[in-house]
C-alpha cells in the first residue's frame, strides 16, 4: 500500500525548495491542459505573475507559489488534481482550466472543498448561472472570463459595423462544435444576428470530433449566405484548413478560440489567411497599459506568445493575490468576499465581477471600459486588428477567392 | 450535383480507408497480429511530415518523405520490441498470444501518441498539401489535391498489388499469409519475410497517414478513431482479406459521406456502426474470404 | 475449494483491507479521493477479468457496460429525482441487461470479431450520448444533483466496501464449482459440453455477472463524482486502462486486477507532478510489464511460473 | 453379442457431407450394453466425423441416432452426454489450474447456475474414481507434473465420473507403452462387466484386437466390413484398405540403389511430445539416389520421425547429412541442404494457383533452371500442366498430392521424404503417383524417404524397407524379403 504514501513524500519534496523560505507563501493551484494550445499558456502565464508579485515583495512579505498539475483535458483527472491541490498541497485558491466541461465538473468540488475557484477560459453562461441559481453553495467560483453569450454579443455588435454596415451583408450560418460552451452562445447569436442585420439561414452544430469538414462547407454554401459565423474553440485547425484547400468562397467570423494562439498560422500552414476572430487579448493590442508588456514578458520568458488563456490566468493570479491583500487573510470566505469585490486594471482590460442577485454572478462584466475584446483578422501571418475602431491597426483583406458585395 | 458530390467525396475518403485497411489486413494475414497501434504510426507519419515542414522547412516532398521514414521505422520497431518479444515468449500460451498482442500494441500506440502530444502538443496538424488550388468538374469544386490523395492511394494499392502478385517477395509473403509452414518448407525464410512485410506495412500507413494529413489534418487525439475504424473496416471486410476491406472501406466511405450529407454531420459515424454489428451478426467473418 | 490457487493469498488479502480501512484515519482526503477512484477502477478491471480469465472472451465494451449502468441511474436521479438507491439499483439492472445484449455475440463469434462487436457497441453508446444531449447532457457531460456523503473518507469506505464486496463474491465465484465450469468453457467449449455442461448459459451468467459489477461500481462513482460525463465513464481510453490494470495486476486471479488497477492509477498521480510526460512514463512501465512478465505483478509476487 | 434385449445405441443411415465430400455414408451399426465394439479405419476413413455425429458436435446430414429408445440425432452435445454418452478424446487439453481431483470434480458436477459449493460426497467419489483409474497417487497435482499416461487416465476418469451408459473412446493407446495399454485394457474390461457400452476407435484392428467383441471397419466413410476381429482381419476389403492388393517387388534398373554413398543418418533417434514417446532409438540410412520405405501403420512414429529430420520437433539421438550433424538447424536451414519434405498435410497454398505454388517452390533457383524443372515437373504430372491456372485448393485430393510433391522437387532436392501421399485416395489415382514416382526413382535424381501404410504402395519402387511399429524400427530388409517376412505380420 506504499502507492498511496509516496505521493505524499513525492509531493513534499517537491515542495521543499520553498518550504524552507521565511514567510509561509501563498499557495495557488494551477489545473490546466498542458498539452492543448489553449491550455499551454495558462500554468507559465502563472508563474509569470508569481514572480512579478514576488519580485514585488510578495502580498505583504508572503511569497506567491503555483503549484501546476496538469489534467491532460479529463474531467476526472481534473477532480483528482483538485483533491491534491486542497487536501495535499493545501493551496489557498485554484485557477482551473479553460474546458467547460472540466470547469463544471470542478464547481462542486469548489464547495466541498471550500476552496476559491477560479476559470481562466471556461465561457459558458451554465457557470455563472449556477452559481446565481444555487449562490450558497457556489459562491466560492468565479468565472475569470466572459460569458459565451457576451462573446456572440460582441460577435453580433461587431458584425453590424463590418459586415453590415461596410459589407452590405445580409445573411449568415451559424456554424459551431457540440460543446457547453456553445449552446448559450448559438442561443445568443440566433437573437442577436437578426438584431445586427444578418439572417441567420441555417444552424449547424458538428461534434468535436468531427475531422472532415467537407460536408458541412458545402452545406453551408448550397444556402448561399454572405458569411459563415463561428463558434470553435476544441476544433480549429481543421476546418480552417479545410475551408482554405476547398476555396470556401465565404469569410469565416467569429468565436475561433485557437485562431487567437500566434502559432495558429504556422500550424495551418497559412490557411488562416482571411480569418476573422474575436478575442478578449492578443500580443500587440493595447487594450490596456499592462496587456503588450506582458506578452512581451511571456515570449521573453518562454519563446512564444502566450495563448489568449494565458492573458486571462495572469490576471487571476494577479487580483488572487489583490484580494488575499485586501482580505488580509487566506480565509476561503474572506477571500470570496474580497474577490467580489474586485475591481483591478489587468492585461485584458478592468477586471470586476458581477455581484449576487445579477443572473451572471462571478462573472466577468464586460463592455467599454472594462473588459473589451478585439475583432482580428489573419493577414499575412499577423494579427491584425480591425474592430473595434479605436484599437483597429488595419483594413479587412481576403483570399481572391471571397467574392464580398461592394 | 449534391450526388456528385457525395460521389467525389466518398471516393477520396474511402481510397485513404481502404489504403489505411490494407497494410492492417496484411499484417494480420502474414503474422496473425491485429495491430492497435496503426493509428499511432499515420498520425507519427502525418505530424513528422509536418514538422520536417514547418520546422525543418522542407519542401512538401520532402517532409513528406520524412513521415514515411518515421512511420516504417516505427512500423520496424512494433514488430522487434513488442510484437516477436511475445510471440516468442515462453510465457504467454498460444491462445492468450492474441489478447497481449493487442494490450502491448495498444500501450505502445498510446506511447507513440504522448510522445507526438508532448513534443507538438494534441493541435491538429495539417501536412502541406502536394498541389494546391482547387478544379471545378460539373459545377462542383473539388481540391486538386483531393483528387492527387484518391489517385495516389490507388496507385499504392496498386503497387502493392504488384508486389504481392509480381515479386518473388511479394509471392513468398501471399504464399506466407495463407500457409507458412508450406513456405518454410520450401526452404524461405519467415523471418525475413516478417520484417518484409512490417517494413512495407510501416510505408502504407505512412502514406495513409500523410495524405489524410494532407486532406483532413491529424492530431494526437486522431489516434484511437484511426485505429478503431481501420479495424473495422478490415473486420467488416473479413480479416486478411485485402480485398474484402476495400470494399468495407468504401462501403464505410461512402455510408459517412452520404450520412454527413444527407442527414447531419453529427450522426455520420453511426450508419456505419450499425452496418458493422449487423453484419457482425449476420456474417460473422466479415464480407469478403481471404485475398 | 476447487482452488483456482491455494487459499494462500487470502490472509494478506485481509490484513492488507484492514489496514486500508483504518487509513482514512491517517492519510489526507486527497489520497483518499485518489483511493477511491481507483477502487471503483478496480472492481471494474476485476469484472473485466471474469470474463476473459475465466470464460476467455477479450471484451473491449467494458465501459459500455460501465457507462449504461452510470448514465441511467445518474439520468434517474436528475430528471426524476428517485433516491439514491433506488437509482443505483435501476442502474446496476439495466447493466446487466446491456451484459446479455453485449453477450449475444460472443455466442456466435469468437476473438477479434466479437472484441470489435464490444468495441463497437461502446462507439454507439458514445454516439447515443452525444445525440441524445436533451437526456444525457451530451458533450458536457451529465450533472448528478444528489451525492451520497461528500466526506472524503465517507466515500473512500462505500469504495472499499463495493471493492471488498465485489472482490470476495467475484473471488468465490471464479472458485465455485460455476467458475470451474467457465473454466473448462472457456478452455474447450466441446469439451465443456462433452461432460454435459450448457456452455452458452453459463457464458450468459458470466456477462451477466461481469455487467453486474460494471454497472454497479459505475452507478456508485457517478454518485461520487456528482458528474456523469463521456469522458470519465465511457471513453474507449478508460475501457483501456481497466484492461491494462487487469492484465497488468496478473489476468485471471480476480484480486491481482484490482490491484493493477490500485497500481495503475497510484503510478500516474505520483507521476503527475512530472506533467504530461506522466502517461508517457506509466504506459511504458504497463508495456514493460506486458513484455516481460506476462504473469503481471501478482505473477511477480508470487513467483510461479505460468499457471 | 446380440442378446435379446435391444441395442442401447443403434445407428442407421446416417450420413454427414461437407459441401461436396461424403466424409460418412451411410453407416449402420448398433452398440448393445456390456459390449466393447471397434471401430476401426485408416485416418481419413471418417471415424472422427462418425464420432463427432454421435457426441452431437457435428449435426448429421442424413439418418438417425437411436439411443436408449429415443432419437438423439441433431441434439446439441450437453443434451447428448446429459442422456448418457461420454467421450474421452484423444488430444485433450486439462486444466492447466486445476488439480488431478478438481478436474475429476468438474465431472461430477451438475449443470446448474447455482451450484457454487462441493459437497463432501461429490470428493469422496472423485476420489474414489481417481483410485479406480489409478491416479489415486497423484490427486493434488497439477496436469503440467502428471505423466502422459496419467494424462490419459484424467480423461478417462472425468467421462466415467458422469457414468455415462455408452463411452466413447478415440485412440485409446496412442503414444501408451505395452505395460499402460494392459491396464487400460483392463479398465475398459471392468467398464463393460458392469454393462457399459464402449465404442474403442482406432486406427487398425490389431490394436484393438484382443480387447473388442465386434469390429467395424470404415473407408472413405463407408462400413466396409463387420463382425469378430479375426475374421474382419481376414476380411479381402479390409486387406486391401491396408495392405493395397497383392504384394510384389519391382527391381530397380537404374543407378543408385543401396550401398550408394549415405545421404541421410538417423542414429538413437527419438522423439517425445511432452509425455508422449512417439518415436524410440530409430536408425536409418538413406543413401544417394536410394528409394526407402518407411511402412507402419497410422501412429507408428513416421511422421514424428519426418518432422525431426526437417527440423519440425527437437529429438535427441543424432541425425547426419552428408557425415554433418544437423541438429540445431531451423526447418529453413534444413530445407535448404536439400531435403525436401512433402508432409501429408501438403500444406498447399490453396488460394494460389498450380502455377503459382510451383514458382515458389523453385523460388530459390534460378529462373531458368526453375522453367526446366517446371517441365520435368510437367512430364512427371501431366495433369498439372493443364490444370496451371486453377487454384490449388480447387484440385481433387490426388491432384493436390501431385502438386505438393512437384513442388517439394522443384526446389532441386537431394533428398525427398513423402509422408503418406497415399492418405484418403482413390486407386486410380494410386496409380498415377505410382508411376510418377517410378518415373522419378529410374531418374536417379533424388533419394526418396517414403513413409506408407499402404504398403502395395510402398514396396515397388522401394530399395530397401524399413517397418516402424509404436514408435520403434521392427524389421528391415528388401522388398522381396519383406514380401515373405514382413507382410503377413504386417496387420496382425
Amino acid at each position: 500500500m506504499t502507492s498511496m504514501k509516496l505521493p505524499a513524500l513525492l509531493t513534499l519534496a517537491f515542495l521543499l525548495p520553498v518550504a524552507g523560505r521565511a514567510a509561509e507563501p501563498i499557495k495557488i493551484g494551477v489545473i490546466s491542459e498542458a498539452q492543448a494550445v489553449a491550455g499551454a499558456s495558462i500554468a507559465p502565464a502563472a508563474q509569470l505573475a508569481a514572480e512579478e508579485i514576488n519580485a514585488k515583495g510578495g502580498i505583504d512579505g508572503r511569497p506567491v507559489e503555483i503549484v501546476a498539475y496538469d489534467d491532460h483535458s479529463s474531467a476526472s483527472d481534473a477532480v483528482r488534481a483538485f483533491q491534491r491541490a486542497v487536501n495535499e498541497d493545501h493551496v489557498q485558491a485554484v485557477v482551473a482550466s479553460y474546458i467547460t466541461e472540466i470547469a463544471l465538473a470542478l464547481q462542486p468540488w469548489a464547495d466541498r472543498l471550500k476552496t476559491v475557484t477560479i476559470t481562466p477560459g471556461a465561457a459558458s453562461d451554465l457557470i455563472p448561472e449556477a452559481i446565481a441559481k444555487d449562490y450558497a453553495h457556489n459562491r466560492y467560483y468565479f468565472q475569470g472570463f466572459p460569458t459565451s453569450s457576451a462573446v456572440a454579443h460582441m460577435v453580433c455588435d461587431s458584425a453590424k459595423d463590418l459586415l453590415v454596415k461596410h459589407l452590405g451583408m445580409q445573411t449568415a450560418v451559424i456554424m459551431s462544435e457540440d460543446a457547453a460552451w456553445t449552446l448559450p452562445l448559438d442561443a445568443t447569436y440566433e437573437n442577436c444576428l437578426p438584431q445586427a442585420g444578418l439572417k441567420p439561414l441555417d444552424h449547424i452544430r458538428f461534434s468535436k470530433d468531427t475531422t472532415d469538414f467537407t460536408p458541412i462547407f458545402n452545406r453551408i454554401e448550397a444556402l448561399k449566405p454572405d458569411v459563415i459565423i463561428t463558434g470553435v474553440s476544441h476544433v480549429g485547425v481543421q476546418p480552417t484548413v479545410q475551408w482554405k484547400n476547398q476555396q470556401v468562397p465565404l469569410p469565416m467570423y467569429g468565436r475561433s478560440s485557437q485562431a487567437i494562439n500566434p502559432v495558429f498560422w504556422k500550424d495551418t500552414d497559412g490557411g488562416a489567411q482571411g480569418v476573422i476572430l474575436q478575442a478578449f487579448a492578443a500580443p500587440d493590442v493595447a487594450l490596456s497599459p499592462k496587456t503588450i508588456p506582458f506578452a512581451e514578458a511571456y515570449r521573453r520568458k518562454y519563446g512564444a506568445f502566450p495563448a489568449e488563456s494565458g492573458y486571462t490566468t495572469y490576471d487571476a493570479v494577479h487580483y488572487i493575490a489583490d484580494a488575499v491583500h485586501r482580505a488580509g487573510s487566506t480565509d476561503t470566505d474572506a477571500l470570496a468576499a474580497a474577490l467580489e469585490k474586485t475591481d483591478y486594471e489587468g492585461a485584458l482590460g478592468r477586471i470586476q465581477f458581477l455581484p449576487p442577485g445579477d443572473p451572471h454572478t462571478h462573472a466577468l462584466r464586460v463592455g467599454p471600459g472594462f473588459v473589451q475584446g478585439v475583432m482580428m483578422q489573419w493577414q499575412d501571418g499577423k494579427q491584425v486588428t480591425v474592430w473595434p475602431a479605436n484599437l483597429a491597426n488595419g483594413e479587412m483583406r481576403f483570399p481572391s477567392y471571397i467574392v464580398t458585395k461592394r | 450535383m449534391l450526388a456528385l458530390q457525395i460521389l467525389i467525396d466518398g471516393f477520396a475518403i474511402g481510397a485513404l480507408y481502404a489504403l489505411g485497411a490494407t497494410g492492417f489486413t496484411l499484417i494480420f494475414g502474414v503474422s496473425g497480429v491485429l495491430n492497435l497501434c496503426h493509428g499511432a504510426l499515420m498520425v507519427a507519419a502525418a505530424v513528422a511530415a509536418w514538422a520536417a515542414h514547418t520546422e525543418g522547412a522542407m519542401n512538401s516532398l520532402a517532409s513528406a518523405a520524412v513521415g514515411l521514414a518515421v512511420s516504417v521505422a516505427l512500423a520496424l520497431a512494433t514488430f522487434r520490441l513488442v510484437v516477436r518479444p511475445i510471440q516468442r515468449s515462453p510465457a504467454v500460451r498460444a491462445e492468450e498470444r492474441e489478447i497481449f498482442i493487442l494490450t502491448a500494441t495498444l500501450l505502445w500506440g498510446i506511447l507513440i501518441q504522448e510522445a507526438i502530444a508532448s513534443l507538438f502538443t494534441s493541435n491538429a496538424k495539417t501536412v502541406p498539401p502536394l498541389i494546391g488550388g482547387v478544379t471545378l468538374l460539373l459545377g462542383v469544386r473539388i481540391p486538386r489535391n483531393e483528387i492527387l490523395t484518391a489517385i495516389l492511394c490507388w496507385a499504392v494499392i496498386g503497387v502493392l498489388w504488384l508486389w504481392v502478385n509480381r515479386t518473388r517477395t511479394g509471392k513468398a509473403v501471399l504464399a506466407a499469409s495463407m500457409n507458412s509452414r508450406g513456405v518454410i518448407l520450401l526452404g524461405i525464410d519467415l523471418s525475413r519475410i516478417h520484417v518484409a512485410v512490417w517494413a512495407v506495412y510501416g510505408l502504407l500507413a505512412g502514406v495513409a497517414g500523410v495524405l489524410l494529413g494532407m486532406f483532413l489534418g491529424v492530431s494526437s487525439y486522431s489516434v484511437g478513431p484511426l485505429t478503431a475504424s481501420a479495424f473495422s473496416i478490415v473486420v467488416l471486410g473479413g480479416l486478411g482479406s485485402v480485398y474484402g476491406s476495400i470494399v468495407a472501406a468504401y462501403a464505410v466511405g461512402y455510408l459517412e459521406t452520404m450520412t454527413a450529407y444527407l442527414v447531419s454531420p453529427a450522426y455520420r459515424f453511426i450508419p456505419a456502426l450499425l452496418l458493422l454489428v449487423t453484419v457482425m451478426y449476420v456474417r460473422p467473418h466479415g464480407l469478403l474470404g481471404r485475398r | 475449494m476447487a482452488g483456482t490457487s491455494p487459499v494462500r493469498p487470502f490472509w494478506p488479502v485481509l490484513a492488507i483491507l484492514a489496514l486500508a480501512a483504518f487509513l482514512p484515519f491517517r492519510v489526507s482526503g486527497y489520497v483518499l479521493g485518489l483511493l477511491t477512484l481507483a477502487y471503483y477502477f478496480g472492481v471494474f478491471a476485476m469484472a473485466w477479468d471474469l470474463l476473459f480469465g475465466f470464460a476467455n472472451e477479450v471484451n473491449f465494451g467494458t465501459t459500455f457496460l460501465i457507462g449504461v449502468g452510470a448514465y441511467s441511474a445518474g439520468i434517474l436521479d436528475n430528471r426524476y429525482g428517485l433516491p439514491i438507491w433506488a437509482c443505483i439499483a435501476a442502474g446496476t439492472a439495466i447493466a446487466v441487461i446491456g451484459g446479455l445484449i453485449l453477450a449475444l455475440p460472443a455466442l456466435r463469434v469468437s476473438g477479434p470479431y466479437f472484441g470489435l462487436t464490444t468495441l463497437v457497441a461502446v462507439l454507439l453508446l458514445q454516439n447515443f450520448v452525444v445525440i441524445f444531449s436533451g437526456v444525457t447532457g451530451g458533450e458536457i457531460g451529465l450533472v448528478v444533483p444528489d451525492v451520497i456523503t461528500t466526506d472524503a473518507a465517507g466515500n473512500y469506505w462505500i469504495a472499499l466496501a463495493l471493492l471488498a464486496a465485489s472482490g470476495v463474491i467475484l473471488t468465490t465465484l471464479s472458485r465455485s464449482a460455476v467458475g470451474l465450469i467457465l473454466q473448462a468453457s472457456g478452455q474447450d467449449r466441446i469439451q465443456a459440453a462433452a461432460l454435459g455442461f450448457n456452455v452458452t448459459r453459463h457464458k450468459l451468467v458470466a456477462f451477466s455477472v461481469s455487467a453486474l459489477f460494471s454497472g454497479l461500481a459505475g452507478s456508485f462513482m457517478v454518485f461520487y463524482m456528482g458528474t456523469a460525463s463521456i469522458g470519465t465513464l465511457i471513453d474507449i481510453t478508460i475501457g483501456v486502462q481497466i484492461i491494462i490494470a487487469a492484465v497488468l495486476g496478473g489476468r485471471r486471479t480476480i484480486i491481482g486486477a484490482a490491484f493493477g488497477a490500485i497500481f495503475l492509477i497510484g503510478l500516474t498521480e505520483i507521476l503527475r507532478p512530472i506533467g504530461e510526460v506522466a502517461t508517457f512514463i506509466v504506459s511504458a512501465v504497463a508495456l514493460v510489464v506486458v513484455i516481460l512478465a506476462p504473469n503481471g505483478l501478482t505473477g511477480m509476487v508470487a513467483r510461479k511460473a505460468p499457471p | 453379442m446380440s442378446t435379446g434385449l435391444p441395442p442401447l445405441l443403434s445407428v442407421c443411415g446416417l450420413t454427414k457431407r461437407f459441401g461436396g465430400l461424403t466424409a460418412v455414408n451411410k453407416v449402420d451399426f448398433a452398440l448393445w450394453p456390456g459390449e466393447i465394439l471397434g471401430l476401426i479405419g485408416p485416418n481419413g476413413s471418417g471415424k472422427s466425423t462418425l464420432v463427432k455425429l454421435l457426441m452431437g458436435i457435428e449435426q448429421p446430414s442424413d439418418g438417425s441416432i437411436r439411443f436408449d429408445g429415443a432419437e438423439i440425432a441433431g441434439l446439441s452435445t450437453h443434451l447428448v452426454a446429459r442422456r448418457g454418452i461420454g467421450i474421452v478424446f484423444q488430444h485433450s487439453r486439462p486444466l492447466e489450474r486445476q488439480t488431478v481431483i478438481e478436474t475429476i470434480l468438474l465431472g461430477l458436477l451438475p449443470d446448474s447456475l447455482f451450484h457454487l459449493s462441493i459437497s463432501a460426497e461429490h470428493r469422496a467419489r472423485a476420489r474414489a474414481i481417481a483410485e479406480k483409474v489409478g491416479l489415486g497417487a497423484v490427486l493434488d497435482r497439477r496436469p503440467s507434473t502428471l505423466s502422459f499416461a496419467d494424462l490419459r487416465r484424467l480423461e478417462l476418469a472425468k467421462a466415467l465420473a458422469r457414468d455415462p451408459k455408452v463411452l466413447l473412446i478415440d485412440e485409446p493407446f496412442a503414444g501408451l507403452t505395452a505395460s499402460e495399454c494392459a491396464e487400460f485394457s483392463a479398465l475398459f474390461r471392468e467398464q463393460r462387466s458392469q454393462g457399459k457400452a464402449i465404442l474403442l476407435v482406432d486406427h487398425n484392428v490389431r490394436t484393438v484386437a484382443a480387447l473388442v467383441d465386434r469390429v467395424i471397419a470404415l473407408c472413405l466413410g463407408e462400413r466396409i466390413a463387420e463382425g469378430k476381429p479375426v475374421d474382419v482381419m481376414r476380411n479381402e476389403a479390409v486387406r486391401r484398405v491396408y495392405l493395397g492388393g497383392a504384394i510384389e517387388a519391382s527391381p530397380r534398373n537404374g543407378s543408385g540403389g543401396a550401398g550408394a554413398a549415405p545421404l541421410l543418418e538417423l542414429r538413437d533417434v527419438g522423439v517425445r511430445y511432452g509425455k508422449a514417446l512417439a518415436v524410440d532409438q530409430a536408425n536409418l540410412t538413406v543413401g544417394e539416389n536410394e528409394f526407402v520405405s518407411l511402412v507402419g501403420i497410422n501412429g507408428a512414429g513416421k511422421t514424428s520421425l519426418f518432422n525431426a529430420i526437417t527440423g519440425f520437433v527437437p529429438y535427441s539421438g543424432e541425425i547426419l547429412w552428408r557425415g554433418q550433424p544437423v541438429k540445431g538447424l531451423s526447418a529453413v536451414r534444413v530445407a535448404r541442404l536439400g531435403i525436401s519434405h512433402c508432409p501429408e498435410t501438403r500444406e498447399l497454398f490453396g488460394d494460389m494457383s498450380v502455377r503459382e505454388n510451383l514458382d515458389l517452390g523453385g523460388q530459390r533457383r534460378s529462373k531458368a533452371e526453375s522453367d526446366d524443372r517446371l517441365d520435368w515437373m510437367f512430364e512427371l504430372f501431366p495433369i498439372l500442366k493443364s490444370r496451371q491456372k486453377q487454384n490449388a485448393s480447387t484440385l481433387s485430393g490426388g491432384e493436390q498430392q501431385m502438386l505438393a510433391i512437384a513442388r517439394a522437387l522443384m526446389t532441386d532436392p537431394q533428398l525427398l521424404i513423402l509422408d503418406e501421399p497415399t492418405l484418403g485416395l482413390a486407386p486410380i489415382i494410386l496409380e498415377q503417383l505410382s508411376k510418377a514416382l517410378d518415373a522419378l526413382r529410374q531418374t536417379g535424381k533424388v533419394g526418396v524417404l517414403l513413409g506408407e501404410q499402404n504398403v502395395t504402395f510402398a514396396l515397388p519402387h522401394a530399395d530397401r524397407i524399413h517397418v516402424m511399429d509404436r514408435g520403434r524400427m521392427t524389421w528391415q530388409g528388401s522388398p522381396d524379403r519383406f514380401v515373405h517376412e514382413a507382410g503377413a505380420k504386417y496387420l496382425l
